[in-house]
């Protein structure tokens, strides 16, 4: 059982107060809070450690080369990556998508197609869209139902031999479902196709087993997970990191320079152009240690529990229409209530102390397929709790009292 | 009533209550009662960009050289938003309306108690207006 | 006058002892340390104000997003930009050059030339040779003298009217030589080209005038300049970065989405996708308000009196060949020793508390126009003093004579 | 002498030191003293990558199937790295030379003090140096 006050000490920004009330922070899809461990490990390392790292003969430079290699073996291992070299630091999810599709280029056709899902985040919609404009391939959209899930059949249709990739969420964070990616990697296998996967709303809330979805490539933000901003994953296959040209120029991901020739450096650095957020790093396997202390099956255990107890106050409410009513879901709930505007709801709530998310969650084809231009979105952390939800079901009371 | 004195009779207003929840219950009301806009104006050519709710506003001159502002949004409380706007600013001339200082808004507390997305709305609803009183006021000119 | 060792006790790590000995941190220019003020400006974040910015109704989301784009209107105005749109956040300079390198490919055909100098490190050279590999472009390099210095008469005979973009260093990071960049631009423009400058090494030793140079770009690091690891600027003309298509997709650049067709956002936001490291923009401002308390031109004074002490010790060893000699230099210093590899002097220094840096500095085409592999590097920054100079001399002698 | 007794010599060698700046000065003179490679095969063919100095290491077998290392690099302090290599690993079997644990680089501080760009210059040292050993078994076994 996790001890949830010995984890909200952890996070300082949690004990203060919005407006004069107690914020209830409901808004972990867009970031989460950092527990002190994470922000101390960067106060460390800019106190004692930081240095350039990898070229150096010096002391703090090998300090801060090793410290920064410990946490990819460490991020390597979390994510069951079968090599650290497999681990690509970048800014975050949108960068690590946006690297593939930039790298990938080479690889696509005019006759070939990409398939993502109707429930895609605009980082991992608009990406795939400007590779199809360029190329001339097709971008083919594989519709989720109205409850907000994926039909493997529906994706069987849309796989064939013209497939060159299919990009995908893990876990929408609009809708909230758990996508079924590792039979939707074996799908897209079977059609000889390469599987990218948007892990940005799984890496905080459920155990990622990249050798056991298989997929090709799997990108996450620190950010999201309890780790500082500026620094995210690109995981991606040996063999296919190999394959693919760089995707910066300059730095540490140069083994020689003449003005006619370059030579690019070996994985994992050949895709690390420039002076890495070394910090960052740092932050990152703090935060997925912090995670680990607790085991995420623990975490996951007690959000949906959380998961449970909101959706069912919410579903009391007059007019109430989730938005997204997966069988697997996690950590997210979108909802709209009949007659109300989001943006109304989101403002006098936040007045009242709960912060939320309103709008279309940069998943606009998504939002407007359930013929809304806004939703109101609730995400939850492990640092959440159910009294929240009554503060929270208090607040939305009154708001809806209010504007009706 | 010049615009100064309809900033001021707003802000005195507003006074009259303590807690943001009750500021908020008199923006929802005043919402309520904006003087809506045709329906036909609902389209995208009157849209407001830059706002988290959609806004429409229309602007027409009257036979005595002044606009009327007509509006609507699909939230209330924008609605509230507009329709302390259009208070204070139809029914003045182009030229009064481009000269306005706006100074109420920030002494309601509205710029800094809006989200800088909401008050880059509350911006563009003013950029709105503005536009407005310059063409009426090119237009006017033109004619002359 | 700058009271040093208050400036140094601002910087944790500078009480550090290395091998038993005090640190001696003369790699300035791989990277600078971090004042309190900075580190503590992130704690801060972090522990009061982090969010998302842009998107969200609510109060943090508010605070941070306010915080974030006052940031952005500092260093604009730091750097005397127009406007604060101007200003787009990157992960640093490597990221910076290379996004302008990417987006420009549409405006380069195969007959035009793009023009750098021998001395630029391999972030400001490799992009441009790849983007001419790619567009079969040809790549002109002006060579700089023996000297380190560049003649603006070799400049003009570069240019014609096929020059499309020139780019070039305002600091040499091996020779540390000031290039004449205005006068460059105002030749550059002459011949209808843009001009982009890579600031890394001048942005913490010289005043910027963007307005004054009048580049297109600029671009700089903030970890160069005492601000955090993982943030970075692209200046950029108003008029140029509005012809430009983005960089990357997803999240704050979009402005609406269909599958078939996507709307970008205005500037800045259009070039800066997913979520920004908001910390770190918020770090680098903390960071130029520090320089600027003290004042850039006070602080170029007491490093040019730093510069010229270390030269003049340094000259009076045998066998000692400075290279970059150049009349306008700032804080960087690199030498050989006659028959002694510049590594086994970097080992044997760092034993004794001395962090410098030896290789060839990611620029190797210059290095090896001096028919060197190697060179030392030592790099000076405003809490660097003169006792340290001394310090770092008497281990350079006892280095010498074991070496010999 | 087995190469266990060779490594344990060398740590006893360095512990006459305290301090890392004698070791260094020994390694130093150790260095001086390196085995010199042939000239002639101090080219591309023989250069170890991933050193910060250029280092070549050629291998040869000699009749009672020993492997006979010879090396040179520009830094001193590379040379009395490999040289400390060369002194335990030269001239034993192929077999017993990837067997060896070498442990003695650790116990005389060589990975710990050295930074990792320099580490990796050592791994890649002792890769080379296996990479020969296995040439040499695959080819002895294919002549059998
Ligand atoms: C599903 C999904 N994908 C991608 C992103 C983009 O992540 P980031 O902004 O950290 O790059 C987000 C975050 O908003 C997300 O929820
Ligand atoms: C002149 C110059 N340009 C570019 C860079 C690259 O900067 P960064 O690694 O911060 O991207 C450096 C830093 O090494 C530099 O010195």
């Amino acid at each position: 059982m996790l001890d949830i006050n010995q984890i909200r000490n952890d996070f300082p920004i949690l004990q203060q107060t919005v407006n004069g009330k107690p914020l209830v922070y409901f808004d972990n899809a867009a970031t989460t809070q950092k527990p002190m461990q994470v922000i101390d490990r960067m106060s460390r390392y800019y106190k004692n450690e930081n240095s350039n790292v990898h070229r150096g003969v010096h002391y703090l430079s090998q300090v801060a080369t090793e410290a920064y290699e410990a946490s990819r073996t460490y991020i390597a291992n979390y994510i069951h990556a079968s090599d650290p070299s497999e681990i690509v630091f970048t800014r975050g999810t949108t960068e690590s998508i946006n690297l593939v599709a930039s790298v990938f280029e080479s690889f696509i056709k005019e006759e070939d197609e990409i398939v993502i899902t109707s429930m895609e985040h605009h980082s991992n919609l608009v990406p795939w869209q400007q590779l199809c404009f360029r190329t001339g391939a097709r971008l083919v959209v594989v519709k989720a139902s109205v409850d907000g899930e994926l039909d493997t059949r529906e994706f069987e249709k849309a796989l064939n031999d013209k497939t060159r990739l299919v990009a995908i969420a893990h876990i929408s964070n609009v809708l909230g479902t758990i996508n079924p990616v590792k039979e939707i990697t074996r799908l897209a296998h079977a059609a000889g196709s390469v599987v990218v996967i948007d892990g940005a709303q799984a890496i905080a809330h459920l155990p990622v087993n990249v050798a056991d979805i298989d997929c090709e490539f799997y990108a996450f933000s620190g950010h999201k997970t309890y780790a500082p901003m500026g620094i995210g994953v690109l995981y991606g296959k040996k063999k296919w990191l190999e394959k693919l040209s760089p995707y910066q120029y300059g730095g540490e991901m140069i083994e020689s320079v003449r003005f006619d020739k370059t030579i690019f450096n070996s994985l994992p650095y050949k895709f690390e152009a420039g002076t890495p957020n070394v910090a960052g790093a740092l932050g990152l396997e703090e935060a997925m240690r912090y995670i680990a202390g607790f085991g995420v099956d623990e975490i996951k255990q007690y959000e949906d529990k959380l998961m449970d107890y909101a959706t069912g106050e919410l579903k009391k409410l007059e007019g109430m229409q989730i938005i997204g009513t997966a069988k697997q879901k996690a950590a997210v709930i979108s909802f709209v209530i009949e007659g109300i505007h989001a943006y109304d709801l989101g403002t006098l709530l936040d007045k009242m102390g709960v912060a939320l998310r309103t709008g279309n969650h940069c998943a606009q084809p998504l939002v407007e397929s359930y013929g809304l231009t806004s939703t109101v979105r609730i995400s939850l952390a492990m640092y959440n709790t159910l009294e929240e939800i009554d503060i929270f079901m208090g607040a939305l009371q009154k708001a809806v009292s209010m504007l009706r | 009533m010049t615009i100064q004195k309809k900033e001021n009779a707003i802000v005195e207003e507003f006074r009259l209550f303590d807690d943001w929840m009750d500021k908020y219950a008199h923006l929802i009301e005043l919402g309520k009662e904006l003087p809506l806009i045709d329906e036909k104006y609902k389209t995208n050519q009157y849209l407001i960009s830059g706002c988290q709710s959609r806004v429409w506003l229309f602007a027409e001159l009257d036979n005595d050289g002044k606009i009327i502002f007509t509006a609507d949004s699909d939230a209330v409380i924008t609605k509230g938003i507009i329709s302390l706007l259009i208070r204070a600013l139809s029914g003045h001339t182009p030229k009064e309306i481009l000269d306005a200082g706006l100074g109420f808004l920030d002494e309601i507390g509205l710029k800094e108690h809006l989200s800088p997305t909401r008050a880059n709305g509350l911006v563009s609803m003013i950029k709105q207006i503005q536009f407005y009183a310059r063409a009426f006021q090119l237009k006017s000119r033109i004619k002359k």
